[in-house]
């Protein structure tokens, strides 16, 4: 029933780049497996090869003690193995039950059975928590949303071996368990389990053992039970890691940098005001579909608003697009990455400079100018890869560093990171931490949307917690936990500090 | 059918003209002449109603053909047909609900579709040309040919104007092009054919437009060779050119004019209004233009 | 009201949890899915009101006839531009397939003895034909990695030159017995429905079929969408997208049987910008140029349309025939902006 | 320069350098690149081949010259269709443009003086008019949010018609004297170079310059590479994709300023078919249809190539003239099979 896979030598190149330099380990049957190892280190390739989507340049990959050859994923799917990648693979003009069956229709004769696979659509969705319309487009869901639709339909293939390649990067808590609970159900069934993350909390909570790899080699493996947090960490950086978060400085208390009051996002949030004060860092915190993301989106004025005023700097202003806003010193990093926040087939340099085009031209664009902002950000924000290839040939984190970088290039004075760390490993998340910290030294203001609490936490000066598009309370830093913030976000606490 | 032939005096005729639409000089001839027709008899006799239309191929003048009887109900018919062999089927089904049928100019493969058939001379468009230049050139010269977009008309001109200078063994046809009744394409052939050949004689445009271009890539190219343009069709600045002698290239045209539908339009309505029948062809005849006859060709107002 | 751009996207105005229902009532009343049809409704009117004999039986059945052949054609086009892709060539194929089937037929009927025999294998001969360029068209875009775009120009150019040199620059015309024999095909009906209009009706719904209901069709929706994702869902893109280029030269070939017995031949001037049209009807109908999404209802009723437009442009003379063209141009500006795609 | 990336902790690891160097060395080779060069070599050897005449000074200075409109239009093709759009009007545009400028210019004639500056306004004329069209595109497509194919097509047959409607059908023509006036812009040379080149050059420059030099350049291919992406990094997108539909306009109205005193009329068959040819010199020199990249120099040699191949064609007899559309379209292929994409 369970699969045990060998890995043997297994390297890989894609062009003249070699990314994996013979790897070997063994999967255990019906085991958990916790995947680790920094941006870039290789996870998301190897797992790649297990699953027929690459071919190994050389070594073998055997299965049950006997070598196989795929040679596309459906082979793989044959043998039971699944992989649920970790960029979002869904078709945006189908639907929710169209994305998950594709390749794998239910028929009846020659024509589709929709009534049946939509049964068993919504059977998945209800497993792992999804509560919008199944036969919605995939396009109007939110990134989360899409989260969860690739992890039900993982689901659908009745896999002996599944690999989840960071599942839980834009879910929040709630999701999070129902998703362990699932999990927890098919290691029961006998499924073979590789679990990719850079949350170790959860590889803590749900792996049976960790294996770690390093700049494309395996490196070591262990009981989950006898490695803690901070010895996994170190295994991945390969050096010692302290504290993974600054310190917090209190902000200047005097006039708000931002003040937000009475907006409203018809739909998605009703209501919302807040301030943030230069060298502040503002959490967000709320469930999948609160209303953060759009919320911000409404202030760029990328939705329509029906309401509210936003003033920077005590001046009122009218946002009407993401450039008025950058010129009024507010910038946003969206937390979809490969569809609102870089262009994946442009070049790191195009996808850098993009915001700020002018410094670099005089008046013609200064190739020497835009290499240096490169050289900068490549070196200050460790980007590591290719600097020559396009934003695609990133590793998912090193695609997040960019982004980030990216976003500040205008010096804005607002800044609103939207899950700044999602996919990122512990050594460059422990960085933008630092680095949030540091804008936030300076005297920017730093606002924060996560679905990661620690991180909230570890961080932010206050938290405001939305829920149902309403802001429902906010949390100072010393009230600041995860039991705190999570009953505000569903709605089991009656907050003090409640706006209204 | 059976009645299509029946003459018999109308209170009221709704005749329908059907012609290409003006995509080159001539046939922006062809509208205009027809436009004018309209208006003409319309005011002369108030009984009269035409409805003009115009199409840009064979397909769309068989629709509108078919619009013209079902629903603006017309009880005669002048068409220009795009091609022959593709409008044959659905004039015949006009005629078989009694419409009294026109055909102008190119003839249908079926002629029991048509009541009378009215034409400039497609034959003689080729064949004069032909003769004039045997004739003045002493049967010896070379020729460069513009064609102009491949289809049963291009090619009757054509042949007639092989077929005769075939009895001129010193004549040479050098190459002949299409350049798709169109003044640009002339443009770039003849520059071409400028560059490829060393010495001509003589460019057969085969159209008054094409010529335009021919004249203009001569010029540019300053070649001194080349003694004669013929063009063709009789639009009003190329016999005004004759007329004046104002171009030292051109000589001589054939006469084409799109006035015929004028003629052919004129022709069916007081036939219909009067209860007569027209005779069952009537070719009008080309003719040679030169300076000396020139004058009988210039119509001032016509756009062509 | 410090509204966002007009541009953003419409509004939910339910709370999370209800978020489907609101969804999907807009989607009921998307002016997207009823733009072409509120145009074509109102392209009635105009066309009743200018003339009364506009709305006869007679009328519209020949305008549902003469749109058979574009509107078979637009359903195969719909297929490739969902898939991602176009082809120009398809007015140059339906050329040379008259072409070809025309001198076939002739050259059998000296041999063969019932002319309806030949005209059958005419036909047969004619839908093989097209879809055969279908699928070399296919190859070349899927093997041969060139841009459809490309692939189709260039035989849009050998098509049409091919039939030129087959027809000697003249045309190509069916024998007068064959014409007789295969007359029906264009000029009969069945009860009181012209023939032409039951085909095209029957390529519409199979092809509704095709689309919505079968893999292929999900499939050809996929890969317009997103074709990196379709290849990770372990769909075949080549072989599908070689598919939908086949299935548009067999729809190509079936509009070309109906075509042939209409006209009786076929010249260098057959088909001309055909595939201008069945583009059109296909982006009019709400599909997108971009593909990954589209409607056979719509491209239906956009052929339709644009058939209605000239129909009743030929029913009255209130507009200078030199207009004609603007006026039409207007009118599909106005179609689709009536079913404007939110942004 | 923002301080901030400037303050962040210290780097992880270093960045390899090295993995730089064997990248760009494969994109030294891409032949992708090169296709459309090779391309055209390869003719320009088949054409001395079949023609001495045809490697003169002359023939290549006359296939430039002709060259220069479509070429000119196809740079500001190069920029819509990197942007992710489309226009198929360009050759009604210049028609359009050539009538009105050649009424104006003979309205002028009476009441202004000097032939030149009657000309030197008609000039004026046609860029501000070619603009104008242009950004009422660019209006329509990002205001009314209509495909730019349906805009487009909708405004191929009004201007056209218009055109037809100004010139009763037959041709608009130029006053003599002001033909003379205008007559160099097309038949003079400078440096024993036509002027027509000198301009193509010109405009090449300027639109590689543009499109890879400046921030507008970067924002259309942003645009093309994903428009959301490029909304959320606080480019301009209406505003973008409006100039570039302006500025297509304007090299439209470049293209008219050669093209009317070579002829010195407008007609209704002026500019034919030139949204095709411009579109696939584009597609030719390697620009991706959908958009997202593309370059000058290729599709200045893709407008050169579709120039010389008809060049070679008029300049031989060896092909049935019947086939030479075959011929065109075979070398197209041919063509960009030689850079076709990597999968
Ligand atoms: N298609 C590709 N072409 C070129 N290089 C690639 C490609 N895919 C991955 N790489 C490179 O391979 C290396 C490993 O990437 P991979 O995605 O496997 O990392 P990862 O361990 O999954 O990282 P992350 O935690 O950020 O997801 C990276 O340096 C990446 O840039
Ligand atoms: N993000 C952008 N999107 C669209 N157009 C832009 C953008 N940035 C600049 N431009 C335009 O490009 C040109 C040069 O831009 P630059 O950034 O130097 O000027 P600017 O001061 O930002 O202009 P503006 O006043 O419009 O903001 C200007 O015409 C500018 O309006
Ligand atoms: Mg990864
Ligand atoms: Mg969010």
């Amino acid at each position: 029933m369970s699969l045990h896979v060998a890995f043997d030598g297994i390297t890989k190149e894609f062009g003249p780049v070699r990314v994996l330099h013979g790897v070997g380990f063994d999967l255990n049957p019906g085991r958990v497996h916790g995947l680790l190892g920094e941006n870039g280190a290789g996870k998301s390739t190897l797992m790649k090869i297990l699953a027929g989507y690459h071919a190994p340049t050389s070594g073998t990959l055997s299965i049950d003690g006997e070598p196989v050859t795929f040679r596309n994923s459906r082979d793989a799917e044959k043998r039971g193995i699944v992989l649920i990648h970790q960029e979002l693979s869904l078709a945006d003009d189908l639907t929710v039950t169209q994305n998950m069956f594709l390749g794998h229709e239910i028929r009846r004769g020659w024509l589709l059975d929709d009534r049946a696979m939509r049964e068993r659509a919504v059977q998945a969705l209800r497993q792992v928590g999804f509560e919008g319309d199944p036969d919605g487009k995939v396009r109007d869901l939110i990134v989360a949303e899409k989260q969860l639709v690739e992890i039900a339909k993982a689901q659908l293939r009745n896999a002996r071996l599944l690999i989840m390649d960071e599942p839980t990067a834009s879910l929040t808590p709630s999701e999070c368990d129902r998703l362990f609970g699932l999990i927890d159900r098919l290691r029961r069934d006998g499924v073979t389990i590789v679990y990719i993350s850079h949350k170790l909390d959860e590889v803590e909570r749900i792996t049976d053992e960790v294996i770690v790899m390093r700049d494309g080699r395996f490196v070591a493996r262990a009981p989950t039970a006898e490695t803690p947090r901070q010895r996994m960490a170190e295994l991945m950086v390969g050096r010692e890691l302290t504290d993974m978060f600054p310190d917090k400085q209190s902000p200047a208390i005097g006039k708000p940098l931002m003040a937000v009051r009475g907006l409203t996002v018809p739909g998605w949030a009703e209501d919302v005001s807040f301030d943030l004060h230069p060298g502040e860092i503002l959490g967000f915190a709320g469930l999948v579909g609160a209303g953060r993301t759009e919320l911000f989106e409404g202030i760029l004025g990328l939705r329509p608003r029906s309401g509210g005023t936003v003033e920077i700097e005590g001046r009122p202003v009218v946002l009407r697009n993401p450039r008025e806003a950058m010129r009024n010193g507010l910038t946003y990093l969206s937390e979809d990455r490969k569809g609102k926040g870089l262009h994946v087939g442009m070049g790191l340099r195009e996808n850098l400079t993009l915001m700020t085009l002018r410094h670099h031209a005089h008046p013609l664009l200064s190739p020497a100018s835009e290499e240096r902002a490169l050289e900068q950000a490549v070196a200050s924000f460790g980007i590591r890869g290719n600097p020559q290839g396009t934003a695609s040939s990133l590793s998912g984190g090193n695609q997040q560093k960019l982004a980030i970088a990216k976003f500040l290039e205008p010096d804005p004075r607002v800044f609103v990171l939207d899950e700044p760390t999602r996919g990122v490993d512990v050594g460059a998340k422990r960085d933008i931490y630092f680095l949030i910290a540091r804008l936030a030294a300076e005297g920017r203001g730093v606002i924060v949307i996560s679905s990661e609490l620690i991180e909230l936490i570890g961080l932010c000066h206050r938290v405001i917690v939305m829920r149902g598009r309403r802001v429902s309370a906010t949390v100072p830093a010393d009230r600041l936990s995860e039991e705190e913030l999570i009953a505000h976000a569903i709605g089991t606490e009656v907050s003090t500090h409640t706006h209204h | 059918g059976a009645l299509g032939g029946v003459a018999f005096a109308a209170d009221t005729v709704k005749l329908g003209v059907s012609i290409p639409a003006a995509t080159h000089g001539f046939t922006g001839g062809i509208v205009w002449w027809a436009n004018q027709a309209k208006a003409e008899l319309e005011k002369a006799h108030p009984n009269l109603k035409i409805t003009v239309k115009t199409a840009s191929g064979a397909p769309e003048q068989a629709n509108q053909l078919q619009d013209l009887v079902t629903v603006t109900k017309i009880d005669s018919l002048v068409i220009f047909p795009f091609e022959s062999a593709a409008l044959t089927q659905p004039v015949l089904q006009a005629k078989k609900k009694n419409v009294y049928v026109t055909v102008v100019d190119r003839g249908l493969t079926d002629p029991s579709a048509q009541d009378a058939y009215i034409a400039g001379d497609n034959t003689a468009f080729g064949r004069i040309p032909a003769e004039y230049i045997a004739k003045k050139y002493n049967g010896k010269a070379n020729i460069v040919a513009l064609r102009g977009i491949p289809t049963t008309l291009d090619n009757e001109r054509w042949e007639a104007f092989t077929g005769v200078l075939k009895q001129h063994p010193d004549i040479k046809i050098l190459d002949g092009k299409y350049a798709n009744w169109n003044r640009d394409d002339a443009f770039k052939v003849t520059q071409d054919f400028l560059t490829r050949f060393k010495d001509i004689d003589v460019v057969w445009a085969a159209d008054d437009d094409m010529a335009f271009g021919v004249l203009k890539a001569i010029e540019q190219a300053k070649r001194t060779d080349i003694k004669e343009v013929f063009g063709g069709a009789g639009s009003k600045t190329m016999v005004k050119t004759i007329l004046d002698g104002s171009n030292p290239l051109i000589h001589a045209d054939v006469s084409y004019s799109p006035k015929f539908i004028y003629d052919a339009i004129k022709m069916t309505a007081e036939a219909r209004l009067k209860g007569d029948k027209l005779p069952a062809t009537y070719i009008i005849p080309s003719s040679l233009i030169t300076k000396e006859n020139a004058k009988e060709f210039y119509f001032p107002d016509s756009p062509y | 009201m410090p509204s966002g751009p007009k541009s953003a996207p419409t509004p939910t105005t339910e709370a999370r949890g209800d978020r489907a229902a609101p969804r999907k009532a807009s989607r009921r009343f998307d002016p997207h899915r009823f733009g072409p049809v509120v145009g074509l409704v109102l392209l009635l009117v105009v066309g009743t009101a200018l003339n009364p004999d506009f709305a006869t039986w007679d009328n519209m059945m020949n305008v549902l006839t003469r749109t058979a052949f574009i509107g078979i054609i637009s359903i195969g086009m719909c297929f490739v531009i969902i898939s991602g892709g176009i082809d120009l060539s398809v007015g140059s194929m339906a050329a040379l397939i008259a072409g070809g089937m025309i001198l076939l037929m002739n050259a059998l009927a000296g041999s063969v003895g019932s002319p309806v025999a030949v005209v059958a294998l005419g036909m047969l001969f004619a839908l093989l034909l097209g879809g055969g360029f279908g699928l070399a068209h296919g190859y070349l875009i899927t093997r041969g990695r060139i841009e459809p775009f490309i692939v189709t120009l260039g035989t849009l150019g050998i098509f049409r030159a091919v039939l030129t040199w087959l027809a000697d620059g003249g045309a190509i015309t069916l024998d007068n017995d064959l014409s007789d024999a295969y007359g029906p095909v264009y000029y009969g009906s069945l009860l009181g429905i012209p023939v032409p209009v039951w085909v095209f009706l029957a390529v519409s719904v199979a092809g509704a079929v095709l689309l919505n209901r079968t893999a292929f069709g999900r499939y050809v929706q996929a890969i317009g969408s997103n074709e990196q994702v379709a290849r990770f869902a372990a769909v075949d893109v080549d072989r599908v997208k070689l598919l939908t280029y086949g299935l548009l030269g067999v729809c190509v070939g079936i509009a070309t049987v109906l075509y042939v017995p209409r006209l009786g031949s076929a010249s260098p001037t057959t088909g001309l910008l055909w595939e201008l049209e069945a583009i059109a009807a296909v982006i009019v109908g709400g599909t997108s140029f971009k593909g990954g999404e589209g409607r056979i209802a719509g491209t239906v009723i956009g052929a339709v349309l644009l058939s209605v437009i000239s129909n009743i442009l030929n029913l009255t003379s209130i507009i200078s025939v030199y207009l004609n063209a603007a006026v039409q141009g207007c009118v599909i500006i106005a179609v689709a902006f009536l079913q404007r795609r939110r942004p």
